[in-house]
């Protein structure tokens, strides 16, 4: 293939560009030729379908660019449930790889070799000293002897560049520009494929909204339905904008980008929620997950100025530009900076940080000596102030604000009351914002920016991950909207997938994102149909399913094994065999296994992670045993139940299969390995820190949980409490050897409290909502009975003023203005007659006029040129 | 300087400039169809075009044009495209004057007579 | 040879380069007028056949060869009538004006590698802005023949022309962006080799636009089925209604030379200009520059090869005339804007998109002694700078393997 | 002289205010056949108003018809519609005859559907030809004529002449066909049929022709029939009238026996006897397409009828009929009757007082009641619909002045 | 005129013209632009002064071309010549009456014009011939300059890129060292500029009149709106 002679960076960049903007050009076709595609913008379905399968397409062939330039190779900690044992570490080969692509230059960022050389130029001797304090005072040191696998640190490789500059200072750039790794090209792959999935899978949902539709729901004031037009186009436009939109967080090459991106994401789920904005509940849920963003985003735009503010750049990899002099100046982006590669690419406060975290120093210095002088002391004095834990706050607050815009877009606790009301919107969107977009688009964030995060963020992340993921867990047990316990499936398993970034799992937690995608698009797709079918979203009017939708039950069985991570735990062969979640999951128990060992401390971590597990199996099942087994609850709905259309099947059928294979490793192709490629620098091996909001932990590396002896305990633990689940539900929903009611009943309390969702929505409204109308109405209050009065006595005295001033004015003033109007009317009268109307006379006077400028010009010229 | 001994220069095609500029302004004046004046104007845009040619030439200035570099001719391009952009504006006034007015002479055109 | 009379002859050299410009013009004065005697019996001929007749057999012996230098005696007889209320400057002055256009036009035009009246580096523009001043000569005979009918063809030759001005820029802006220059001969240098050089087939795109660009070349050039401006069934006989003899054929000269014109221009543009569909001088490891007199054969090689393509053209034309009827005005401006225009503003959008994704092209049987679809090479040099056929031709493949492989 | 703009559906908006002028096309102008002259009132390309003028060709020949017998007369009516003057023979005699109760014989009947259908081909051929002039293009034209020539090779054999013929007399024909007539209008007959498919190509489907044609000059029935339209250009309106058929019997007896359906759109199609091209999405059923089309179905139609009579007329044996004597004399009485010719219904009124020359001869011609409707049907076109419109008239000076 | 220019390249691209055809070429052009443009001045006539305009036009171009700025010479040509003129003949014949084609102006307002033109001329003549001498020296170095591309790095600049020096990349011009920024702006607002002006344009040349009653009957009578 000649792709490998080229440029592989600009190669990709064009493709997945061209993948990314194709939705966009949907987006604009549909926005402005939308109700003219056929009769009620049919075919703007096919539009938007074709545009984002043909960007499908596209991200395939950057996928096999990436497989044939890139092959993945199976490290010895990559993913061992596969058969990668049988797969041989070819580790030379894969070096040869790297070298050869190590010698394409421009945008491939090759950090081994370009900072290397950095390292080279007697930079590392001027801080060699401060390297090994920093080292020391951070306990990074030991990373290489831990676990040996420094050689990889060095393999990550990424693309990065930019399109287009919109602003370039020495202060700030910001440009739109990329950064591909494998993860990139990996979530775009998945991304588009569902979203192709989701698009086919909506033009059939979606056919009501080809004619005019009687909203049901929506009661007008002369108590009417609401019978409005169709919004198909309207609907196939925003599922256009919403892919663009999360398909440019993916590609992002910056910060400021990615904050672009993430807002219009936000701004796309306001319109695919509220798509039925005349329903009260759905414009209040699309306003609700609108506010509750914005939240998180206030956060985030902390953690930007925090960064930008000490950092100067947003840019994640290093760009390479050319200067006056034609030499090639390498300005180093968020993740050398602040994971350096003189430092071993382990993790130290960047320069930045700890000079404006020590301002006060700094200014102290600048107030002595000259500028220059000042400078260069304190670039000595640097090293010293980093030991001293100068700037390591900054650090946190950067982490932990960024990290709070991914709360409030993956729904972690206590930002996640928005996700489930969510469910107004159409079953497509949600399939789309629950799997592959809007809530990934947080953990994608978590991973792509977790160099930069501090042990210290890595507990906070941790432990919002373990307490969504159990709070969510036990609010589905007793849901009984369908939708309702997907929608809080994911916010648990969207906490899972925290957890694991917090504990360190990289490759986990992002595996499991990847995973879920799958299995929670097919599921929600799925909910889809039956709610298609049954025209309800109350479980408890459904039931014995099966028969009537074998498809869709089928496939939804798929995806709730897949969800609770069914598989066997033991090696068959030599080879694991487990539906996608099982790999995913198992990894994400794994990691947290070996943190709560070497952590005593946060051994909850791990219980909650095991016991989360057993909740999913439960709710999973007691979702599938009451929607599809047993009979039919109500006779009213199972008698019109019917299959969907192919159409809506289909994409069940292939989503189906991809939450079963999406696991599976096959010698060195898989994902895990595949991710691997994509780790960060430096995060290979553990590290340890903390000490600002926790004790000191220590992150175990990752390939420690690939350990037999954590791992084989951890699949143990994953299969008896997934399956204890799964018999729980079976004994209560299938066997019915227990009453559920019962139960429910003589836990009211607890049952009630869970069905009331642990009073979130009540907490925010009396600590929020409530505290805000107070204050509204005291403003109010004050408004009318304070300044109002004052107001009022103002404008009485400003009367009383007025009427002697009026007498003033028509006297005097008047007079005044009177006689000066007479006066220019007259002349006016007297200067109309120039005003001939005429326009060749104008043109006379405007030559006559230029002539006497210029004479009298000379003239002055002259006069002033002799005078002297 | 004797303009018909030196070689061509900027000096020379000055004059064509001021020339077909006086020529178009005189045109303006003297003209009572509108669309005369129209044509006034055109010759009037088109001799300082001339102007602009002549200072951003190589040919006339030599080295001296890099002080000026493309920005003569740029600037006579813009020149001719805005002279289009007008002639359609002054011809759609002189059209609707002619739907109003019955004629086109623009000394009828004295609505605005004070 | 202007060296030749300077140093040999000893002629001044003023008088000898006043000879070389007359002369360069007296052949294009030639090429037209000549042009357009023999297209004119072409026509005649092609109708003819078309129509199942035979045409002129009798003057100038078999197939009535000479009927339109008999026509032409005639013509010069004819008594040149003038109408009683014609403005008589303008009426006599129009058919030179458009003459004149069209002559100009032809400066630019190369006829082979190098052999062009002018190599301005802005060539295509400069013809095509000249072509359309033909448009005045035919308003002002329009108007100047104060009649209602010429005043007619006058007002519908002035908007087709300058409507479909618009597409037919566009549709050359296309070969413009591929070759990276507006120089006419270096176009047609891009598209050295063999056929699939040619920007016809450069990409889907540029195959289409050729045939935009037909259409407009035909509804520039006033031809049927958009000869409004002289719709005999309806104007009697449009612009030129009330001409007759020598100032007819003026009229008449200018329309068969426009023809060949465009036809030469789309012959440049698209159909690689005096490059055959085999490139057989390459082969034969022959070039302009491989000295004087295979020089000299390879360039009229080239010329007969551009004078074939344009006839071909200009056959093409007759062809579409003796074919189809006529179309309305408003169906012709329909044509233009809401056809021609759109389809030739994508197919330009396509290209750029085709050359961005393709740089090198995709059609490209590479001779190889040129590299086609170069963008810019030598762009700063201009004109002035020799294209690269002269410098590499000879050397990278002998003659004998070019043939073994075309052969093989 | 702007208006005020309100929503006055009446107010339009024009490009450019300009100045109408009148016109003059003809009579020296190459698409009005013949010597017409049309004034126009033109506001630019669009034409307000349009008013024939005839007369140009006026040549007595009704007054003529008074002082000559009613045999002499032939010759005269070859001379009205000289395209198809067969056809104005086959009127005259049939009205003479009619007067005189004369009966042909039934060979003479045979030959005279022969005779008349060929020459409804031949003129139809003109019309389709200078059609195509009209709308420019030429070919067409001669590709016609190629045809025309044929026939009127086979005119020329039958009786001598190739324009006027006078062969068609009251009481019978003038002369029985040579030997070998037959078998050669056999082979014409053979050789034109898949000529026609060449004419559908190279107009009837050309796109530019449609696009000329289709919607132009829209003539509703009504208007056809109050303006007195008759022919293909009543049929074209969709108007089921065929005097072949619906006409007196005299006329109608003629064609007893033969088949034929009449070319008109019924129920949204055309009689299927042919494959003939689809009627193209654009055409309204009354405009300049429609009229052609019926024409070129005429042709086909008279094809068949032409077979029918050959085969007819070859089964016939005896003698074919001797007409009546220059100076028979006409009984008392008046008679009228109309006959279908090609451009229409050709109606002749005479007036017998019991001598050999008529009374009063009037003859009522197609042509001028066709052009009658110019006016209505070019209001609001453009100048280069005239030529369309008056083209799918098809008219033929020498009938409407006579 | 175009034959002269072949010849006017020929000559200069010699090197060594005997005699002065730069000087020739530019007082041929000079003396037509000037000399028709008096013709303007001078017609009565609203047609023939369109047509003196053109060939004024054209021969400026000539001029531009013989400056050595071919491609506005050819713009020249296309737009003002082409575009601009046949606009204006247009307008010419849509109002050409009779009693318009030709109005006359009263003497006195003519001789003003000639006093007031002819010191507006002195002044300009003032103005070009006191200006710095650049002239004669470098002309005869002229076949340098003619075959300089024009368009391309015109082109260039109008996308924002100067080959002369250039803002993005921050080089600057060889010769004088100084870094200059494209038009992509002004082309921009030019572009933006004609369309509204030709919208503007359009609008502004309709007018609304009232339809008769004959279309109207028309209209219902066949269902056609044309």
């Amino acid at each position: 293939m000649e792709l490998v002679e080229t440029d592989l960076g600009a190669t990709l960049s064009t493709l997945l560009g061209l993948a990314w903007l194709i939705p966009l050009g949907s987006f604009v076709a549909i926005l402005f030729f939308g109700p003219k595609m056929g009769p009620h913008g049919r075919n703007s379905a096919w539009v938007a379908t074709g545009a984002i399968g043909t960007s499908f397409v596209l991200s395939l062939f950057a996928f096999g660019n990436w497989m044939v330039t890139h092959p993945p190779v199976s490290g010895h900690h990559g993913d061992d449930h596969g058969v990668s044992e049988e797969a041989g570490h070819d580790d030379h080969a894969a070096w040869d790889v790297q070298d050869r692509a190590g010698k394409t230059p421009a945008s491939f960022v090759n950090f081994a070799e370009e900072h290397g050389e950095a390292a080279s130029d007697g930079h590392a001797d001027e801080h060699g000293d401060d390297h090994a304090e920093a080292h020391a005072a951070d306990g990074h040191a030991e990373h290489h002897d831990d676990h040996g696998h420094g050689e990889h640190a060095a393999e990550k490789i990424a693309y990065s560049g930019d399109w287009y500059r919109l602003y370039s200072s020495p202060s700030l750039v910001l440009s739109i520009g990329w950064y591909i790794d494998s993860l990139t090209v990996f979530l775009f792959v998945m991304v588009t494929f569902i979203a192709t999935c989701i698009h086919v899978y909506a033009s059939g949902y979606m056919h009501d909204e080809l004619h005019d539709i009687t909203d049901h729901e929506v009661t007008l004031a002369s108590g009417e339905h609401l019978h409005r037009p169709g919004r198909f186009p309207r609907f196939f436009q925003a599922l256009s904008l919403f892919c663009f939109s999360m398909l440019g967080i993916v590609i992002a090459g910056n910060l400021a980008m990615v904050f672009m991106f993430w807002e219009l994401v936000g701004i796309c789920s306001w319109f695919l929620i509220g798509f039925y904005f005349e329903r009260k509940s759905a414009s209040t849920a699309a306003n609700k997950a609108f506010i509750v963003n914005r939240v998180g985003d206030f956060g985030m735009l902390i953690g930007l100025m925090a960064l930008w503010g000490a950092l100067g750049t947003l840019h994640f990899g290093d760009s390479v530009s050319v200067d006056a002099d034609g030499h090639q100046v390498v300005q180093p982006g968020l993740f050398s900076l602040v994971r350096p590669a003189e430092n071993g690419h382990a993790l130290q406060v960047p320069d930045g940080m700890v000079v404006a975290a020590a301002a006060n120093r700094v200014g102290d210095i600048a107030s002595v000596v000259s500028p220059e002088e000042a400078r260069a002391v304190v670039e000595e004095q640097v090293s010293g102030w980093r030991a001293r834990g100068y700037g390591n706050w900054l650090l946190v607050i950067a982490g932990l604000g960024i990290f709070c815009g991914c709360m409030g877009k993956s729904a972690q606790v206590p930002l996640h009351v928005w996700l489930p009301d969510a469910m107004e919107g159409p079953t497509p969107v949600s399939a789309l914002v629950h799997s592959a977009t809007m809530v990934a688009a947080g953990v994608y964030l978590t991973g792509r920016f977790y160099p930069v995060l501090s042990p210290d963020v890595l507990v906070v992340i941790a432990y919002i991950g373990a307490i969504t993921l159990f709070i969510a867990a036990t609010i589905a047990l007793v849901c009984t909207d369908i939708k309702r316990v997907l929608a809080y499936s994911t916010v648990s398993q969207l906490g899972y997938m925290m957890l694991a970034l917090g504990l360190g799992g990289w490759v986990a937690g992002l595996f499991h994102l990847v995973t879920h995608a799958f299995f929670k698009s097919l599921l929600f797709m799925c909910s889809g149909s039956v709610i298609h079918a049954c025209h309800t979203n109350d479980m408890r009017r459904m039931g014995g399913l099966l028969k009537k939708m074998p498809y869709t039950g089928w496939t939804m069985l798929v995806g709730c094994l897949a969800i609770i991570g069914a598989g066997i735990p033991f090696s068959l062969g030599g080879l694991h065999i487990g539906l996608s979640g099982y790999y995913s999951k198992d990894a994400i128990l794994a990691q947290a296994l070996v943190y709560s060992r070497v952590n005593e401390s946060h051994a909850l971590l791990w219980y909650a992670a095991a016991g989360g597990a057993a909740m999913t199996a439960f709710y999973m099942f007691r979702l599938w045993f009451m929607t599809f087994l047993g009979e039919p609850r109500d006779e009213h709905v199972a008698e019109h139940v019917h299959e969907s259309p192919a159409v809506m099947t289909a994409p069940l059928v292939v989503l189906a299969v991809m939450a079963v294979i999406a696991g599976w490793s096959i010698g060195p192709l898989g994902v895990a390995a595949l991710l691997e490629q994509a780790r960060p620098l430096g995060t290979a091996a553990g590290m340890t820190g903390g000490g600002l909001l926790t004790a000191a932990v220590t992150v175990p590396a990752e390939a420690a949980s690939h350990a037999p002896e954590v791992h084989v305990y951890a699949t143990w633990v994953a299969f008896a409490t997934a399956s204890s689940g799964v018999l729980l539900a079976a004994v209560f929903y299938v066997w019915r050897l227990i009453n559920p009611g019962l139960i429910a009943t003589t836990l009211r309390p607890v049952y009630t409290f869970l069905e009331n969702k642990w009073y979130f929505d009540e907490i925010y409204e009396w600590i929020f909502v409530k505290p805000a109308h107070g204050v509204a109405m005291l403003a109010s209050a004050n408004d009318r009975g304070i300044i109002d009065s004052i107001l009022h006595l103002v404008a009485w005295a400003s009367r009383q003023l007025a009427a002697v001033d009026a007498w003033v004015d028509r006297v005097v003033v008047d007079g005044v203005v009177n006689t000066l109007a007479s006066v220019t009317w007259s002349s006016g009268l007297r200067l109309r007659d120039l005003q001939t109307g005429r326009l060749r006379q104008y043109v006379m006077f405007i030559v006559v006029g230029t002539v006497a400028i210029f004479l009298l010009a000379s003239m002055m010229l002259s006069t002033t040129v002799a005078s002297p | 300087m004797n303009l018909l001994s030196d070689p061509v220069g900027v000096s020379h095609y000055l004059v064509v400039g001021a020339l077909l500029f006086t020529t178009g302004v005189v045109c303006m004046v003297v003209k009572r169809n509108a669309l005369g004046v129209l044509m006034g104007i055109e010759l009037v845009l088109n001799g300082a075009n001339v102007n602009f040619v002549a200072f951003g030439s190589p040919v006339l200035r030599g080295e001296q044009a890099s002080l000026l570099g493309l920005d003569g001719q740029a600037m006579a391009l813009f020149v001719i495209l805005l002279a289009a952009a007008e002639a359609a504006v002054a011809l759609a006034i002189t059209l609707n004057f002619y739907n109003n007015h019955a004629t086109v002479d623009v000394d009828r055109a004295d609505d605005l007579k004070g | 040879m202007a060296e030749y009379l300077i140093q040999t002859v000893g002629l001044p050299e003023w008088l000898t380069w006043s000879l070389m410009a007359v002369l360069s013009a007296v052949l294009i004065l030639n090429l037209m007028a000549g042009g357009a005697l023999v297209f004119i019996w072409a026509e005649r001929k092609v109708s003819a056949r078309i129509q199942d007749r035979l045409g002129p057999t009798r003057t100038g012996g078999s197939f009535g060869w000479l009927q339109s230098l008999a026509d032409g005696i005639k013509l010069l007889a004819k008594e040149d009538l003038m109408p009683e209320g014609a403005d008589g400057m303008l009426f006599r002055v129009a058919p030179y004006v458009s003459f004149c256009a069209s002559f100009a036009a032809f400066i630019g035009l190369p006829f082979a590698f190098d052999m062009v009246g002018l190599r301005l580096n802005v060539g295509v523009f400069y013809v095509v802005a000249v072509l359309g001043l033909e448009v005045f000569g035919v308003i002002l005979a329009g108007y100047a023949s104060a009649s209602k009918w010429s005043l007619f063809g006058a007002m519908r030759e002035a908007a087709q022309v300058v409507s479909y001005e618009v597409p037919l820029g566009m549709c050359i802006v296309v070969p413009v962006m591929l070759a990276g220059t507006m120089d006419l001969v270096t176009i047609g240098e891009k598209q050295a080799g063999w056929f699939t050089n040619w920007y016809l087939f450069h990409d889907p795109f540029t195959f289409v636009v050729f045939w935009v660009y037909v259409t407009c070349a035909v509804a520039s050039v006033n031809r049927a089925p958009f000869d409004l401006a002289e719709a005999e069934s309806e104007l009697v006989a449009g612009f030129h209604t009330e001409y007759s003899g020598l100032r007819w054929s003026f009229f008449f000269m200018a329309e068969y030379s426009s023809m060949f014109l465009v036809s030469g221009l789309a012959a440049v543009l698209f159909l690689g200009g005096w490059n055959g569909p085999v490139p057989l001088a390459t082969l034969a490891g022959l070039s302009e520059g491989t000295g004087e007199t295979t020089g000299a054969l390879v360039r009229l090689l080239g010329l007969a090869n551009l004078l074939g393509k344009a006839t071909l053209g200009v056959l093409i034309m007759m062809w579409i005339r003796w074919t189809l009827p006529r179309l309305r005005i408003d169906q012709v401006m329909t044509t233009c804007l809401k056809y021609c225009t759109p389809i030739a503003a994508a197919m330009f959008a396509g290209a750029m998109v085709w050359l961005w994704v393709f740089p090198g092209g995709v059609l490209n049987l590479d001779d190889g002694s040129r590299r086609p679809g170069e963008i810019r090479e030598g762009w700063l040099e201009g004109p002035g700078g020799r294209a690269p056929a002269a410098a590499t031709a000879p050397a990278s493949i002998p003659a004998e393997e070019a043939v073994a492989e075309v052969a093989g | 002289m702007s208006q005020v703009i309100d929503d006055d559906p009446r107010i339009i908006e024009f490009d450019v205010r300009t100045d109408e002028m009148l016109v003059n096309m003809g009579p020296q102008h190459p698409s009005t056949h013949g010597v017409l002259r049309l004034v126009l009132r033109t506001d630019g390309e669009v034409v307000s108003e349009i008013e024939p003028h005839i007369g140009y060709l006026h040549r007595c020949a009704e007054k003529i018809g008074e002082n000559i017998s009613a045999r002499q007369f032939i010759p005269y009516t070859d001379r009205m519609d000289y395209l198809a003057a067969m056809n104005m023979n086959l009127g005259w005699s049939l009205a003479v005859e009619k007067l005189m109760r004369h009966q042909v014989t039934e060979k003479a009947r045979h030959l005279r559907v022969l005779i008349s259908e060929l020459s409804r081909i031949a003129s139809h051929l003109v019309g389709m030809g200078a059609y195509g002039l009209d709308l420019g293009t030429f070919s067409p034209f001669l590709y016609a004529f190629r045809e025309r020539e044929k026939i009127l090779d086979l005119f020329e054999e039958a009786c001598g002449a190739r324009l006027t013929y006078s062969y068609i007399t009251v009481g019978g024909l003038t002369a029985d066909l040579p030997p070998g007539w037959l078998a050669r209008c056999e082979d014409f007959l053979n050789q034109f049929e898949p000529v026609i498919r060449e004419y559908h190509t190279l107009l009837t489907t050309n796109a530019i022709f449609v696009k000329r044609t289709a919607s132009i000059g829209v003539l509703s029935p009504e208007l056809a029939i109050n303006y007195g339209c008759s022919g293909p250009v009543l049929r074209g309106s969709g108007v089921d009238q065929d005097m072949r058929r619906d006409g007196e019997s005299i006329y109608t007896a003629m064609y007893d026996g033969y088949a034929f359906e009449v070319a008109v759109m019924k129920d949204g199609h055309y009689p299927r006897d042919h494959v003939y091209p689809a009627v193209p999405h654009d055409a309204v059923l009354g405009d300049c397409w429609h009229r052609f089309f019926v024409r070129m179905l005429e042709v086909v139609q008279s094809m068949d009828l032409v077979r029918q009579a050959i085969d007819r007329y070859s089964a016939c044996k005896g003698p074919l009929g001797e007409p009546v004597k220059v100076a028979e004399k006409i009984p008392v009485g008046d008679v009228y009757l109309e006959t279908e010719c090609p451009k229409g219904q050709m109606g002749f009124y005479l007036v017998g007082n019991g001598t050999a020359i008529p009374w009063r001869v009037r003859a009522r011609s197609s042509s001028f009641s066709n052009l009658s409707v110019l006016a209505e049907l070019c209001h609001g076109c453009l100048i280069a619909d005239v030529p369309a419109i008056v083209g799918s008239l098809d008219i033929v000076m020498g009938e409407i002045d006579r | 005129m175009m034959q002269a220019l072949v010849a006017t390249h020929t000559l200069l691209a010699a090197g060594s013209p005997g005699i002065n055809w730069h000087g020739f070429f530019f007082l041929l052009f000079a003396l037509l632009a000037c000399g028709l443009a008096l013709a303007v001045v001078l017609a009565d006539n609203v047609v023939r002064m369109a047509f003196y305009l053109v060939l004024s036009l054209g021969a400026t171009a000539g001029l531009f071309f013989l400056a050595g700025a071919e491609f506005v010479g050819a713009m020249q040509l296309m737009i003002y010549v082409g575009g601009t003129l046949v606009l204006l003949i247009f307008g010419v014949m849509l109002t050409a009456q009779e009693p318009f084609v030709a109005i006359r102006t009263s003497t006195r307002d003519k001789v003003l014009a000639g006093v007031v033109g002819g010191a507006l001329l002195a002044v300009l003549l003032q103005a070009a011939l006191t200006g710095p001498a650049w002239s004669g020296h470098t002309a005869v170095d002229a076949s340098a300059g003619v075959s300089q591309p024009t368009a391309t790095p015109l082109g260039m600049a109008l996308v924002g890129v100067r080959v002369d020096g250039d803002v993005a990349s921050g080089q600057p011009s060889p010769v004088d060292g100084q870094v200059r920024s494209g038009y992509l702006l002004p082309f921009e607002i030019v572009s933006v500029h004609l369309l509204v002006v030709l919208v503007g344009a359009a609008y502004l040349a309709r007018t609304k009149r009232r339809k008769s009653s004959a279309s109207v009957r028309d209209e219902a009578l066949t269902g056609v709106v044309r």
